[in-house]
């Protein structure tokens, strides 16, 4: 149905663009056309500004129910208000639990930053030094998911409000963390490093790429650098070429959320309440789509799986 | 000058019914122009009457509206360059038009480098080069950067660009009125050796003395279109002068000479970032007209640039009506009493995307100003009104932008700038450059006005008669120092010369 | 005025259209409800202001590239000390003032005494703001929270005019903006001395304008707007990520005020047409997300091709006026 | 020459400096590991194309800032065309350079037939090539994955030279391209030609030159180059994003050739001095990932300030030289 005339318009926001959104998005259209609604997928990438006006503009357009990823919920609760007062809001991936939302549908990335953690201690059972790539350390996942690996190899209590700033060595017992870089999405800045990393720090034990596009990119440095298995991999996400990794074992596995569920389930959430069906709505208001270690016995299935999903 | 067969030959180029207009502007209508092997033609016509227009349709560089060209009797296609330079036709453009950042010899070849396969041959540009700058008497490396040259040595670089073509028409747009007397004495003397080995010359002056003695044939165009024709025989400066303007213009301008009053400049051993190696010293009276001569790069411009705070002089003393001016930007120049009419009157002297308003008003904002900073639009409007009256700006209003304005008018637009500020020293470079005589005499008149309302002038000029008809007296400076000072009595065209160009004055060394 | 003529239609065109086919289509008052006509008047009057300083700059001949680092550095620097380090709010204040003014300064002086191009002077700027703004936040996002009420109200308060209307307080301040910088340009001294300059630099200090400080104001004055609208932002959108904080705003005012009229040449430019270019900038926005929200990644493609066929229609007009009075 | 001895002697300090306190420091060698070098050669290539192309424009007094996107567009449309799509490679290929061939001659035609300003005319062309490869590609992802390994050999393979160090293959790339580019630019008349219309426009058009096709060939050319460098990026790093890939690129470029010697007011520039301007750039982001990594979050402050001190060095220099030349 077009969105024309009285027909109820949904919409699912992320928090920017990403191919980890694209699989969400894929989740969002199979659930929209099992339940025969209209849903719009729509991916700011002019972060929180762009966020802002994208959502105002669907209470423009009377959308019935919006499902968020805030980019920033600290700091967003009035806007999510605002959006919760004129629409039925839910919050995907990053929660907003101070806001009005009905429900967050997402992982906990604390925890499945220690998931992570524990397949680099798989890959480096004597310890070591490993240093960790991501795009940006700004949002709340990300930030959660570095801490998350941090304390695990540290062996530290769970404390997801932690947070080790990203300058300096954090010495553990066993690991050590050389440090954190950070490249804005820029792929060949990722790769470049990786590259320097491996110059700097020849004895580097395992490299751990918490970005969708990070494994991948360890993986072309460490081919041209023939060091391939030399130096293990931990990774995030599904990325074919992580996949790839896990299956020739040169990754040692990779955490991967569920954003096709958080898409899916976003949709029939939204759907029920829009019916005014809260039966949806756990006692703690989330809906748990949890993380899942993928190794190389698991990945084979869980490719098949996705390439399904995906229309492959 | 001997008597010469020009005209009797077929034409080698003939331009007929050519028209061009610009936005607002009809530049060109229905002319005609022919020019023979062998003879120098005379383009004349007061600013604005399409003298330029018209060479640069022949040279390619603009098309026509309408009209054809003709080469030997034979058609050929306007609005190219290249088939203008195939026919020979190179032209000197009254703007110069070089590429700085290269060197002497690539710009004399800009186009039409020797080359294989579009490999440039260096070696034939270098000797190629060489020869055609001593034809004009420039003893330069062709490898020096044209940005390092002085606008003298720049003209002469253009002229032997125009040279290396091997032109059969070689025309020549204002070539005189960046260079002094010494150098146009040269440029005839190529012009004289061109016209006898058959080249076609076409020549624009607003100097009619050379004119006069120059050319074979004149041309007139007024307003865009042929105004009339003079055979040589025909050609007085009346005659000319009533084709282009349609009246009498007085033939040389004589001042009538008023009594100075007190000193109202006084420089003592001011020192300019271009000569310090000597201080300068003068000093100008209230109602009097010193005129300051000198070769081409003498340091003249400098000198004035430097009383007026546009490069403050690195030391020396500058008084104006006894108090001391420290000049560090023309501001301070400006609030002292002096006001500069700068040589290059289209970059400097006026704003030219502004209207004539905006432009007359521009010095005097800030003293008009009211409540702090905000315009006083009232007191604009009267300056604007009184200077378009008082000088007779010809203006089709006072929104006009200045670029539409003709050279002579543009000129008016800068001292009548000057004017509302009521300046008690005028420093005026080159005020008459590439000015049509009409305007010029309204210049003349305009200076000797000034000086009788108690301002003191001083004027720099290139041009001789003008010096001689005008000035009360005459400083002359030779490589940045003042070589010497002539009372009018004392003036004669020999004297200046000799002491621009490093002679003493013979019969007594000072007055 | 001829200037402006052009982009008033084009603004009036997709203006209208966005209304009927937002409206019409849908049966409601979508594009027109009061809500979103909040809204676009908001979002015009933050980047307006921007668009504001930056064609000061454009007038003078130069081009101010920092203005997006300087919207960061404000937007995340005054959350940053205020919430991060419990800085007194006048003290923050003070600093969003100053610092800006600073960094204006500092172009000002870099372009006209070191003769630096301004191209360069602020690419610099907008690399080194943005590094530093990054570094000493360590990339941490930064926001209010649940604080600072009153003080947000500058920006996303509303004067109540009608049923669901009202006036956004951002736009008062882009009133008084264009005010002060319309008087400014039109009705001052200075003003004129910064059209003069921009069309010929030697001919004004010629005539004994100090050509020098009138440019460095023209800096002063756009950087400090680019951090007003640095902080009206950060207080309206209540968070700012020092990565992309800001990022390609300098652009989206460039576009702005070239749209406006202004001539990169300088020399030429006025406050309205500078209005008008934002507006239509962020009523294209709008309407790809009201209209064609699954088209939404090819925003930038619509305003580029938006922003040329104005250039190109703009050209071709004058040429059209050029050849009739030719005629004539 | 002279315009050049600057950045060399800067960068050889960075240099110096980069090896001294990353090898001292370690006791190891990092910095000269022939794995180190080969990949800042191999950067140095790739942005070093982008360079290259864009000094040309710089020359003839216009810019590029389209560059990124272009880079964007052809490294996102060859895997996704040929990969997603199975397109035959050699079609692909050609299509990745008739298509910025297409976009250089749209830019040139803009910008001297209808005398548009070259900062407008490519900064919708940022917009638009980013925009219409993101609505294409419907944002997603491309790359090789594992296939195109011989392709992929001109980004990433080597010649081996001695143990542990190899020459980049896109090394011989770009000094094919600089060796092309510096000989047209000073040994045939189409490079000087190109040179005058830079510093003069009239004077070249007056000499007889075409100016506009030369300009026009100037804005190819770029282009292509744009086209060739996203290609061997995508190449290199095996995916590409069209939301961001390439983000920025054009105003590194930009950077690099002015810090080469490139006055943006058109007529100079050497190729040399551009690859000199790239690799001081490219060690000093090397610079910060070996020496402080913790800082890296302020790459952008440390290469602004660089930049801007190299072309106040410069200034200053010059400045002391024609003092000289006046005093004596
Ligand atoms: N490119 C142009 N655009 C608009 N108007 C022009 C252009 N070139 C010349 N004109 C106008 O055409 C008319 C003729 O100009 P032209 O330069 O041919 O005069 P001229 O006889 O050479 O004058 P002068 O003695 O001052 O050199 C003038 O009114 C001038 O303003
Ligand atoms: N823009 C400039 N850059 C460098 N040197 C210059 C410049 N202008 C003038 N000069 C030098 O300063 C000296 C004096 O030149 P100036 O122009 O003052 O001479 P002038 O007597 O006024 O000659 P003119 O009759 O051409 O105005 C010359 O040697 C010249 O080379
Ligand atoms: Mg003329
Ligand atoms: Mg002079």
């Amino acid at each position: 149905q077009k969105s024309g005339g009285g027909a109820r318009q949904f919409a699912f926001v992320t928090n920017g663009v990403d191919p980890f959104w694209t699989l969400a998005e894929q989740g969002v259209k199979a659930a929209a056309a099992e339940n025969q609604m209209d849903v719009k997928v729509l991916m700011p990438a002019g972060g929180a500004v762009e966020q802002k006006s994208m959502l105002e503009d669907l209470l423009t357009r009377g959308t019935t129910g919006i499902a968020v990823s805030p980019i920033d919920a600290a700091n967003q609760v009035d806007l999510l208000n605002e959006v919760a007062g004129r629409s039925i809001l839910i919050t995907h991936d990053s929660d907003a639990p101070a806001s009005n939302r009905e429900v967050f549908i997402g992982v906990n990335n604390y925890d499945a930053g220690r998931m992570c953690g524990q397949l680099v201690k798989e890959a480096l059972p004597q310890g070591g030094a490993v240093m960790i790539f991501i795009g940006r350390l700004e949002q709340d996942n990300s930030r959660l998911r570095r801490q998350g690996v941090i304390d695990e190899l540290l062996d530290r209590s769970h404390d997801p409000s932690r947070f080790d700033p990203p300058g300096g060595e954090i010495k553990g017992e066993r690991y050590t963390v050389l440090g954190t870089l950070t490249d804005n999405f820029d792929r060949a800045l990722a790769k470049a490093n990786v590259e320097d990393t491996l110059s700097r720090f020849p004895d580097v034990g395992c490299l751990i790429g918490l970005f969708a596009y990070n494994p991948p990119a360890i993986l072309e440095a460490l081919e041209q650098a023939g060091k391939m298995g030399k130096v293990k991999v931990a990774a995030f996400d599904e990325a074919e070429r992580t996949l790839q990794g896990i299956r020739d074992g040169q990754v040692q596995g990779t955490v991967v959320q569920n954003p096709y569920m958080y898409g899916f389930r976003s949709v029939e959430v939204l759907k029920a309440l829009a019916a005014g069906d809260r039966t949806v709505v756990p006692a703690d208001k989330f809906i748990n789509v949890p993380a899942r270690q993928i190794r190389k016995d698991t990945v084979d299935e869980f490719w098949k799986d996705l390439n399904a999903k995906l229309g492959k | 000058m001997n008597d010469r067969a020009a005209g009797q030959s077929p034409p080698r180029l003939v331009a007929s019914g050519i028209c061009k207009s610009f936005p607002g502007v009809r530049a060109l209508h229905d002319v005609h122009l022919r020019v023979h092997p062998g003879e120098v033609l005379a383009l004349l016509g007061e600013n604005g009457a399409g003298k330029s227009t018209l060479m640069k349709i022949l040279a390619g560089v603009q098309k026509p509206d309408a009209g054809t060209l003709e080469a030997d009797g034979v058609p050929i296609p306007p609005g190219s360059v290249q088939e203008a330079l195939r026919q020979g036709i190179a032209l000197i453009h009254q703007e110069l038009n070089l590429a700085t950042n290269l060197t002497v010899g690539a710009n004399i070849f800009l186009g039409r480098e020797p080359n294989r396969h579009g490999w440039i041959d260096e070696k034939a540009i270098a000797a190629e080069a060489r020869r055609v700058l001593d034809l004009v008497g420039l003893d330069l490396d062709p490898s020096r950067e044209v940005g390092d040259l002085t606008l003298g040595q720049m003209q002469l670089v253009e002229i032997a660009k125009a040279l290396s073509v091997n032109a059969r028409v070689l025309i020549l747009d204002e070539p005189t009125s960046s260079l002094s007397a010494r150098e146009t004495e040269r440029l005839f003397a190529v012009m004289n050796e061109l016209r006898d080995r058959g080249v076609s010359l076409i020549y624009i002056s607003h100097r009619l003395a050379e004119i006069h003695r120059m050319a074979d044939r004149v041309t007139v165009l007024r307003d865009g279109v042929n105004a009339g024709e003079l055979a040589r025989a025909e050609i007085s400066h009346d005659a000319m002068v009533r084709l282009m303007v349609g009246r009498d213009v007085s033939r040389v301008y004589q001042r009538t000479s008023g009594t100075p009053g007190a000193v109202v400049l006084e420089v003592n051993e001011v020192r300019t970032a271009a000569n310090p190696g000597h201080g300068v010293s003068l000093q100008v009276r209230a109602g009097e007209i010193v005129g300051l001569a000198g070769l081409i790069g003498a340091g003249r411009t400098e000198l004035l640039e430097a009383l007026f705070g546009v490069n403050p002089p690195l030391s020396g003393e500058i008084r104006v009506e006894g108090r001391i001016l420290r000049a560090q930007h023309p501001r301070d120049a400006v609030l002292g009493g002096l006001a500069l009419v700068p040589e290059d009157r289209k970059k400097q002297g006026v704003v030219l995307a502004e209207s004539v308003r905006r432009n007359l008003s521009l010095a005097s904002l800030e003293r008009d100003r009211v409540r702090g900073f905000l315009l006083n639009e009232a007191a604009e409007s009267g300056i604007t009104e009184r200077m378009i009256r008082e000088l007779r700006i010809k203006t089709p209003g006072e929104e006009q932008p200045v670029r539409f304005l003709s050279g002579g008018n543009q000129q008016k637009v800068v001292i009548g700038k000057w004017l509302a500020m009521s300046p008690r020293v005028f420093l005026l470079d080159e005020p008459t450059r590439g000015i049509d005589v009409g305007a010029k005499q309204e210049i003349y008149q305009l200076m000797e006005k000034l000086a009788a309302s108690g301002a003191g002038i001083l004027f720099v000029s290139s041009e001789l008669e003008e010096i001689l008809g005008l000035a009360d007296r005459v400083l002359v400076m030779h490589e940045g120092k003042l070589a010497g000072d002539l009372r009018r009595d004392e003036l004669t065209e020999e004297r200046i010369m000799t002491l621009a160009t490093g002679g003493q004055a013979r019969d007594r060394s000072t007055h | 005025m001829k200037r402006i003529i052009g982009i008033a239609v084009l603004l009036l065109v997709v203006y209208l259209a966005t209304w009927i086919m937002a409206d019409a289509f849908s049966g409601r008052a979508v594009f027109m409800s009061g809500y979103n006509q909040e809204n676009l008047l908001r979002r015009i009057a933050l980047y307006g202001i921007l668009g504001i300083g930056v064609s000061l700059v454009i007038i003078t001949g130069g081009i101010d590239l920092s203005l997006g680092s300087v919207v960061c550095l404000v937007g995340v620097g005054v959350p940053w000390l205020a919430v991060g380090h419990g800085w007194p709010m006048p003290v923050v204040l003070l600093l969003a003032v100053v610092l800006p003014l600073a960094i204006g300064l500092g172009h000002g002086l870099l372009v006209t005494r070191l003769r630096l191009q301004p191209f360069i002077v602020t690419l610099c700027g907008l690399l080194i703001y943005r590094g530093a703004t990054r570094g000493f936040t360590q990339d941490q996002t930064a926001g209010f929270g649940n604080g600072f009420k009153g003080l947000r109200w500058l920006a996303n308060g509303e004067i109540p005019l009608f049923a669901g209307f009202g006036i956004p307080v951002p736009l008062l301040i882009l009133g008084l903006v264009a005010g002060v910088v319309a008087v400014f340009l039109n009705k001052t001294i200075y003003g004129r001395y910064l059209l003069a300059l921009g069309n010929s630099e030697e001919a004004a200090r010629f005539s004994g304008i100090r050509t020098d400080r009138m440019v460095i104001v023209a800096y002063v004055i756009c950087s400090f707007l680019a951090g007003l609208a640095g902080l009206l932002f950060v207080l309206d959108v209540n968070l700012a990520q020092p990565v992309d904080f800001g990022n390609f705003y300098e652009l989206f005012a460039i576009a702005a005020a070239v749209l406006g009229g202004c001539s990169l040449r300088g020399g030429t430019g006025t406050v309205v047409g500078v209005l008008a270019g934002t507006a239509l900038i962020q009523v294209l926005r709008n309407m790809i997300n009201l209209v064609f929200p699954s088209y939404q990644n090819m925003e930038y493609a619509v305003i580029g091709l938006v922003i040329l066929a104005g250039v190109v229609a703009d050209e071709l007009a004058k040429r059209a006026v050029a050849r009739q009075k030719a005629a004539s």
